[in-house]
């Protein structure tokens, strides 16, 4: 095992420094707007009454380590990294002041991961069996009607579809829930009422996902199976009488899921922007309405907190994704 | 009797892998050859994929350099050609001839392009009719005429045809020094031969000296005047060409002949798996043997 | 050029419809120009009139006339993701080149930090940058950052077929004939790089467009540049659905569905045939004549690389 | 019952094919007949653009468009009874794969699927076929390796473990593991070092031995067909231009493109002149009228350039198909036979 344990290492390497380079990417866009947010975020909670002395004197200790004019850039960038390894401490959010920016973000985490996790399996398996199976039966007219519905919507934004599925099922057929992630009359914890709900609220953004994702891996599995098609040992199997179900799965798809795996790593992240996007539309409490939120009120706590999560999220997703990679092909774990 | 080419100690070592599961092979071990530039001739050099054959004719040519050792043409090391007019000038002295004609010629490209650009840049033809006149010299050296050339891409012309340009397209600069890297395994056997004997002509005509590079036993016998059975980057026996092939005295290039089929075998049931256990021996001795001279003028690795 | 034009339409379905549907919106952006009313003004026209003779696509809550109105949001739109496109293609040609020709530790290293953009989500950062910028976030400054987050994924691409490129035969055949490096580089293997720099950057374009409009609509840019974004954005600020206008909504999601579908079929259709592998197929096809090109693939010593299999014929795939 | 296992009467094989407007026909193979027998290794020759290969996929009936029979017929002679594949339905056909017919193909390589193990593989290709219980079915393949002196835990292994020369033993193995009657061999040893290609051409003659089935051999060298075929077909495009025993093919000729064939091949201690082949392959799109050689042929003469020489008995189970096969002359010497060289 010895091969996989080096490539283990060599991708959680790769995925310290892409955090590194992206939370820093992060800290750098935030210091450079011309004014400066401490008193701008300071003046706003001051107007507004009766705020703890302590959360406002927290907020003022945060803002200043992190964009305090006096302190050199260098020891910023020095408190920001202390602050984002000790849990993210970037002090209190302004939209709810004054619990810390980083409960909120923890807080509408989950709910992305729900969306994104079940909408890239669904996409991802789906996708990639009716793309295997149109790359192999090149005449099934079925497989041709996906195909072209593929190219008609792959091409078409997150949020246009979102947008779209909003205004059919909020005004042409509103059976679906169009807003929130569960009914205000279920109590949140581990009960039926309020896993049904969940599930009835995700319907919608996760179908709107799906219908985005697919193409791209449908249109994408069937050019590459129409030319494993034509490898040696796919044809070596058809001579050989193998049964056609096997040689589909077994020797067409099974190859192709390689470098389908390794495309799913390239593209984590714009579909994490898509996800992010489609939450918005449907406002689903995920990262996506609580950025936009936080953008709106001039939080920049939050605002900051949500990218350097963000950026965290995508690359521990990558690095999951890459440690499939050697279990799906044998030439990475031997190698 | 400046030497026209002086390979000495030349040894190429590669690391593939990643910087953590690193492999490392030594393509090429402690290579000697040279080439007299007052006689031309056929040096062939002779080994099975992975003997390092390529990776030195790519050495000579300039395409990769070695590890240790240097290799000298007409005295000057390649990688002291800095300046581009410098590598002109060796490009006018040094011709490649590669394997495949097909992926010679670029499949989307008019095959006499290169024609025109050795005849302008490297024969230094001004006109655009003293260039074709040029390029006609050399197609009719390899039987072949402008006028069926002229204009045609690479899949319209035959695998033989296509290395017949290739060979006229490196003599156009009247180089004194051809290597030639398997330039008929990709060609149907039958024309085979008129490509080897076309190569021999050149060395008695045109005093072109080559340097033929093939696993090809048969075709080696038939042209070479020297040459080298390489083994895993090891020259293993060196020499005369034919006193070698006729009588090989080293264990491996004894295998690689007994293992050589011919179509004087019909019927007589010679098929039988060769027996390599002298030629293992031989390589596990390998590293501390060294060359030894006999009077017929070879060189042994023992 | 016209015979290849002319050779696609006939034979290529989805090139046709793409060219058809790209033509219509690059012609309706142009009438922009000839447009009589100022697309910033307001209160021209009586707002909220449905689609007529007189105003084609309607009038929105804004007293604005939705059909010059559109002109000037498709145009700018457009402009805009050209511009991403053209200047991302700039920086993943030259690193993809960089990479591919040059090799050894200067590849590891761009492709290293090709590695790390394309694992950062974009739209965070985007919003990040609005959010830091706000009113001096102009078109081009956007544009430009876009082009940075945007070229990675196309640059490996690129790579991968400049190494390929550079390990040919003929290329080192090109070299000992003489040829410049420039020469080679531009001759023999720009037909090589070029189908892919002009499908990526078809595919660029969809991206940074999606990515504009969904910044716009969110009213994170400069909201009163008429472009498809900020159309929706002002149709969701007059909560158009509720009110019932939806041709306000409509008219956007038309054009835009409209020039991303034309993009991409243009896009596939012209990668397909550029692609030097087909383009052999086509002059094989005229080159079938001499039937030597097709059966060199029925063995014997000289297999033709990728013509063989092509000549073979479209595979009809399995019943 | 005939002693064949496949007779072949004027089969017609060619690819019809439209590219952007340009409709082509290709006469892959035209008008051929012959017969392979039992216990035979029947090696057919032919240079690029000869057919061999369309030819040989016709036998294993594998075409797909664009290729496609427009003539002629073939049928096999196995043990449960004879069958016209391309007029019997397609899965009494498919049940034939590898229990009675098998393929081992060029490019060996890559026959293997390369995420899967052997033993898989083996289980694929095999099991159905066997049709024998598991443990049986295992302790039946264990030995068939052993007897090609190949470890059985190289079903463990994937093939990118495997050396080249492994992998195509591994190939051999599993073409011939269900003993078929008729295996097909397309240029199994091109890709091979000569060390590595004389191992592999020694065990499939000796499988082909033990199994007593029959095996037909293509590949281009000429040196391969005379150690290993009992039997020749030489063609030339697209037809069977002369067959017979290998020994009598090779010392004498009675087609003059063999015996230019032959002549232009070079041997270790042979400094003869080497007369080369002129001219360039035939173009099957638009062929040569009459005999398809004539354009190549020092003895063509006006009657060759009309019509097409019939392949005619010229010998003891020696057919050629040339106006002039009487006066063909060797033109080297093969052997120990003492013949004159043809002028």
């Amino acid at each position: 095992m010895k091969a996989y344990s080096w490539f283990v290492l060599k991708r959680f390497a790769q995925m310290i420094v892409v955090i590194y380079v992206g939370v820093s990417t992060a800290f750098l866009i935030t210091h450079l707007s011309p004014i400066n947010p401490v008193d701008s975020m300071l003046s706003s909670i001051t107007t507004r009454s009766n705020f703890s002395p302590e959360a406002i004197e927290e907020m003022r200790a945060a803002l200043t380590d992190l964009y305090g004019v006096d302190k050199p850039l260098l020891e910023q960038y020095v408190n920001f990294w202390q602050r984002f390894l000790q849990g993210g401490d970037f002090g209190p959010s302004l939209l709810a002041f004054p619990t810390p920016a980083m409960t909120l973000v923890m807080r509408a985490l989950p709910w992305t991961v729900l969306l994104l996790s079940t909408s890239v399996l669904i996409t991802w398996f789906l996708g990639n069996l009716f793309g295997g199976l149109a790359g192999y039966f090149q005449n099934s007219r079925l497989l041709k009607v996906f195909g072209v519905a593929s190219m008609g919507v792959q091409p078409i934004p997150y949020y246009i579809v979102a947008f779209l599925f909003l205004i059919f099922f909020g005004f042409v057929w509103p059976v679906l829930p169009i807003s929130g992630a569960y009914a205000m009359d279920v109590q949140s914890g581990w009960n039926i009422d309020f896993i049904l709900s969940v599930i009835q609220h995700a319907i919608l953004p996760v179908t709107s996902l799906i219908v985005v994702g697919f193409g791209t891996w449908f249109l994408g599995m069937r050019a590459l199976v129409s030319n494993i098609v034509n490898e040696d040992y796919v044809t070596y199997a058809e001579l050989a009488g193998v049964p056609r179900r096997r040689i589909v799965f077994s020797y067409v798809m099974r190859n192709a899921a390689v470098p389908q795996l390794t495309a799913l790593a390239l593209v984590l992240g714009s579909i994490f922007s898509g996800t992010i996007i489609t939450e918005q539309v449907y406002n689903y409490p995920g990262l996506g309405t609580l950025l936009v939120d936080a953008v709106n009120t001039g939080d920049n706590t939050t605002v900051l907190a949500v990218s350097t999560v963000a950026i965290t999220a995508v690359a521990i997703a990558i690095f999951v994704v890459d440690l499939l990679h050697p279990l799906l092909d044998p030439r990475v774990r031997a190698s | 009797m400046t030497a026209l080419l002086e390979v000495s100690h030349v040894s190429k070592h590669f690391v593939t892998g990643g910087r953590l599961s690193r492999s490392h092979i030594d393509a090429v071990v402690d290579a000697n050859l040279s080439l007299s530039s007052d006689a031309s001739e056929i040096f062939t050099i002779i080994g099975e994929s992975g003997s390092g054959k390529t990776t030195l004719a790519r050495m000579i040519l300039g395409l990769e350099h070695p590890t240790s050792g240097d290799i000298r043409f007409e005295g000057k090391r390649n990688a002291e050609r800095r300046t581009r007019a410098a590598r002109r000038d060796f490009y006018r002295r040094v011709q490649p001839i590669f394997q495949n004609p097909f992926e010679t010629f670029n499949p989307l490209k008019r095959v006499d392009r290169y024609l025109h650009a050795s005849a302008r840049t490297l024969f230094g033809a001004r006109t655009a009719s003293e260039a074709e006149s040029v390029i006609d010299g050399a197609l009719h050296k390899v039987g072949l005429s402008l006028r069926e050339v002229a204009g045609r891409y690479a899949h319209e012309l035959s695998g033989g045809q296509l290395q017949r340009v290739a060979i006229a397209r490196a003599l156009i600069p009247n180089p004194s020094l051809l290597i030639a890297d398997e330039p008929v395994s990709m060609v149907d056997a039958s024309l085979r031969m008129s490509i080897v004997t076309l190569l021999r002509d050149l060395r008695d005509e045109f005093g072109v000296s080559v340097i033929y590079i093939t696993h090809d036993l048969a075709t080696a016998y038939y042209i070479s005047d020297r040459l080298v059975i390489m083994q895993k980057g090891y020259v293993v026996e060196m020499g005369p060409a034919r006193p070698i092939l006729d009588a090989p005295e080293h264990p491996y290039s004894r295998l690689l002949k007994d293992s050589v089929l011919s179509i004087t075998d019909a019927g007589t049931d010679g098929l039988v798996s060769a027996d390599r256990s002298e030629s293992a021996a031989a390589w596990e001795r390998v590293g501390t043997a060294t060359l030894q001279e006999r009077e017929d003028g070879r060189f042994v690795r023992l | 050029m016209l015979a290849v034009v002319r050779d696609l339409i006939r034979y290529n379905k989805e090139f046709t419809i793409g060219a058809v549907l790209v033509a219509i919106i690059v012609g309706f952006s142009c009438l922009s120009f000839f447009s009589p009313v100022d697309p910033t003004l307001v209160y021209l026209v009586p707002p909220e009139r449905p689609p007529s003779t007189e105003y084609w696509f309607g009038t929105n809550s804004r007293g604005q006339d939705l059909f010059w109105q559109a002109t000037f949001a498709i145009r700018n739109t457009l402009a805009f993701g050209l511009l991403v496109a053209v200047l991302s293609r700039i920086i993943s040609l030259t690193v993809g080149l960089v990479a591919g020709y040059i090799g050894g530790w200067v590849d590891r290293v761009l492709m290293s930090i090709n590695d790390v953009v394309v694992a950062l989500p974009i739209f965070p950062i985007l919003v990040l940058v609005y959010f830091v910028l706000r009113a001096d976030l102009t078109t081009l400054k956007l544009a430009i950052v876009m082009a940075c987050f945007g070229w990675p994924f196309d640059a490996r691409l690129i790579r991968s077929i400049a190494v390929g490129l550079r390990h040919r035969e003929f290329t080192h055949h090109a070299v000992f004939a003489g040829m410049s490096a420039r020469k080679i580089m531009f001759e023999e293997h720009l037909p090589y790089v070029m189908p892919i720099v002009l499908s990526t950057a078809m595919a660029n374009m969809i991206w940074s467009i999606g990515l504009s409009v969904t910044l716009a609509v969110l009213g994170f840019t400069d909201l009163n540049i008429p472009s498809i974004g900020t159309m929706l954005y002002w149709a969701n600020n007059h909560s158009a659905m509720v009110v019932g206008t939806w041709w306000w909504i409509a008219v956007p999601v038309v054009l835009v569905v409209v020039t991303f579908v034309g993009l991409y079929l243009l896009a596939v259709s012209l990668n397909e045939y550029i692609d030097p592998r087909s383009r052999l197929r086509r002059m094989g096809g005229a080159a079938l004549v001499s039937a030597t090109s097709t059966l060199v693939a029925e063995g014997g010593a000289a297999p033709v690389p990728t013509l063989g299999a092509d000549v073979r014929g479209e595979p009809e795939g399995r019943p | 019952m005939t002693e064949n296992v496949l007779t072949v009467t004027s089969l017609k094989a060619y690819y019809r094919m439209a590219y952007f407007g340009v409709d082509r026909e290709v006469r892959a193979v035209d008008d051929v007949t012959l017969s392979v027998r039992k216990n035979e290794v029947y090696g057919i020759a032919g240079e690029s653009s000869s057919g061999k290969t369309t030819l040989i996929k016709t036998f294993a009936s594998a075409i797909r468009p664009p290729l496609k029979i427009v003539g002629g017929s073939m049928t096999y002679h196995f043990e449960n009874g004879d069958i016209d594949p391309y007029a019997a339905p397609k899965a009494k056909v498919d049940a034939l794969r590898w229990s009675h017919l098998s393929y081992i193909m060029q490019g060996s390589m890559s026959l293997l699927n390369p995420v899967r193990r052997i033993r898989r593989t083996f289980e694929d290709f095999a099991f159905r076929p066997m049709g024998l219980p598991s443990s049986e079915f295992w302790g039946r393949v264990e030995s068939h390796l052993q007897r090609l002196d190949l470890s059985p835990n190289v079903l463990s292994a994937y093939p990118h473990q495997l050396s080249g020369g492994m992998r195509q033993r591994v190939t051999i193995a599993l073409a011939t593991v269900c003993q078929p009657e008729f295996v097909i061999a397309d240029e199994p040893t091109t890709a091979l070092d000569v060390v590595v290609q004389k191992d592999v051409l020694a065990m499939i003659r000796d499988v082909q031995r033990q199994m007593g089935s029959s095996v037909v051999f293509v590949t281009h060298d000429m040196s391969v067909h005379a150690n290993i075929a009992d039997r020749i077909g030489i063609m030339y495009a697209g037809r069977l231009v002369e067959e017979g025993p290998t020994r009598t093919l090779l010392a004498a000729p009675r087609h003059p493109y063999t015996a230019h064939l032959v002549a232009s091949l070079p041997r270790i201690g042979d400094t003869t002149p080497k007369v080369a082949l002129e001219g360039r392959p035939p173009n099957l799109a638009e062929p040569p009228t009459g005999c398809r050689f004539h354009p190549r042929c020092p003895l063509a003469i006006e009657k060759c350039t009309t019509d097409v020489p019939p392949l005619e008995p010229v010998g003891l189970d020696h057919r050629s198909a040339c106006w002039r096969s009487a006066e063909v002359r060797p033109l080297t010497r093969i052997g120990h036979q003492e013949l004159e060289v043809a002028g």
